[in-house]
């Protein structure tokens, strides 16, 4: 497979693994939050799938243009703004490489710069972070993934809908941090670091 | 142990019921009472709403929140003239009572809802 | 000289609503627009909304109030996408966006207006 | 006339004042607050008509208490909780004395009580402070009502709406001073005072 048709297969796992634990994202946003991170990915999920239905892509910028723009509008909640950032950052900088770490790299500044959470505030940056600097070194497995995810429990939320509960959100995964996971799972079952 | 529950006092109708809607999705089980607006439509508070609310409360304590200042006068009214155990906090209306309300579904205690409370607390 | 109106980003349509019911008695010649809640009646905010409610302000300076952080989120990308200068007040919805309009109603500049909101800041 | 009645046609003509002068209690409060106060105070003088004419009352107390809480709940605005705390702390005091200075002494308490005002905050209170003053020492005259109105128009707003205002609210008379100017007024032309 081209580089794009994996990118789309990533893509694509992405959106049906938050559509089948669309309950569970949503369980872990009820109790610290309002309890609808997984339907707003499904939404989102589906309007990418039928986005990618209808057009054909060439080049991965416009893939994750697309793909950016649509979660912006769809998804609803602050994961809309989020991950679509980061498909937009991602799709400026794939314009100037392949290279998947430093585009999700890029994917993570956007995040950050959207959000403005740094490492520890129990947000989706605690998985993005140390899983891209785990690609980066080369040294990203599933462990990492599962782990990064772990580590959000104990830490207390500072940014987002969570950060109301202060010390009550200690104890629970975070909804945003469980999508990411499922996200980079994509990313490994896809191949598209196969060949990195 | 007695119940906590929430009462918001609004001079317009719509925010009150909007804020119930907010806060109803991050505390399904939190007894929340809105009163906004009088005469139907108008925008104002009354001593009697506020009574009422209160006393439309399945809680015997309660935390209290408001918009502008003579809602506060109102709500202070309708305490005197009811048993219930109600404080009024000088917060945001739409943020102090989402907080309040998330952390009551959650089981968090009078003393630190106050201190998060405290926290926005504003001159108003 | 430029004209400065008011944006309100709700994540409920009638705390949107209400807001500029409340606003409209004290700033009846400052241009309000708000947005509150998606698809008709769910709880949520949207940078297409964001950025229609820029849009339908006369004004080109805009002063925007929103409830929770990812209402925030979504006025920010709106304003990337607009000419017009708005800015974002980390200040209570309701409280911020009154004293605001109360505020241009009577011709206070923009300085006076931000000095005024610094009071009301808050973590949010 | 007996003192009940003087005290009755005193409220009375505080009504007509208030009535009459609809129009520029709303304007004063157009330019610092939200233009009510005088559509408030009219809805409420209609209700203490209203009330008077089905009541016969035979003590002051009672008099004050059914206008305290007939204020309270038909005003609508501040001026509601504050006029009305007023008359209730007059009626309780009107059990003891029949001393005007001494019963609106009272109501000036409840006044404050209610809303915390102090003087120099740009309120009803400051009109209410300096006039009873003078009233208890003897030296209340229609000059020191018009005075005392006057005297916040250079002040700031600290409470109420008008402290929305901030420095915007000097160089405006308060409402509520105003109409407390008129409540004032018809004291004076009641002849209540007249065997002080
Ligand atoms: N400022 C932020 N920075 C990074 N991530 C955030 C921020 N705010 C929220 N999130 C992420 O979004 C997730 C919640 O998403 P979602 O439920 O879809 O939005 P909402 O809270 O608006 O309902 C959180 O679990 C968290 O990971
Ligand atoms: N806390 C307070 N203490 C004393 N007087 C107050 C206070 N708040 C408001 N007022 C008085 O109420 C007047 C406004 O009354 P009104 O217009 O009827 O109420 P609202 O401001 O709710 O519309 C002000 O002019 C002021 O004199
Ligand atoms: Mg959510
Ligand atoms: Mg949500
Ligand atoms: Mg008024
Ligand atoms: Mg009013």
């Amino acid at each position: 497979m081209s580089m794009i048709e994996k990118v789309s297969k990533w893509i694509e796992l992405f959106g049906e693994k938050v559509t089948q634990n669309k309950e569970t994202l949503n369980k872990l946003d009820t109790a610290i939050g309002d309890g609808d991170h997984g339907s707003n990915l499904t939404r989102g999920a589906a309007a990418i799938r039928e986005k990618a239905e209808e057009t054909t892509y060439d080049n991965l910028s416009k893939l994750f243009q697309d793909v950016g723009m649509t979660l912006v509008s769809k998804v609803g909640g602050a994961s809309g703004p989020l991950y679509g950032s980061a498909f937009i950052e991602m799709a400026k900088k794939a314009k100037e490489t392949e290279d998947i770490g430093e585009i999700l790299e890029a994917g993570l500044n956007g995040i950050q710069k959207r959000g403005k959470a740094e490492v520890g505030e129990k947000t989706m940056v605690d998985e993005w972070a140390p899983v891209i600097d785990h690609i980066k070194s080369g040294s990203f497995t599933d462990e990492i993934i599962q782990e990064s995810l772990q580590n959000t429990k104990e830490m207390k939320a500072t940014k987002g809908r969570a950060s109301y509960l202060g010390d009550r959100s200690i104890g629970h995964i975070d909804p945003g941090a469980q999508s990411s996971a499922y996200f980079f799972e994509a990313l490994l079952d896809s191949g598209v670091l196969d060949d990195e | 142990m007695e119940k906590t529950g929430i009462v918001v006092v609004s001079h317009v109708r719509e925010i009150a019921e909007g804020i119930q809607r907010l806060i109803q999705e991050v505390a399904a089980d939190v007894d929340v009472q809105v009163v906004g607006g009088v005469n139907t439509h108008e925008v104002g508070t009354s001593f009697d709403t506020a009574l009422a609310t209160i006393n439309n409360s399945s809680a015997d304590n309660i935390l209290a929140f408001y918009d502008l200042g003579s809602a506060k006068m109102n709500l202070e009214m309708a305490i005197e003239m009811s048993d219930k155990t109600v404080k009024i906090y000088d917060v945001p209306v739409v943020e102090g009572a989402y907080t309040a309300a998330a952390l009551l579904q959650t089981g968090v205690d009078l003393e630190n809802i106050e201190e998060q409370l405290r926290e926005i607390q504003i001159v108003k």
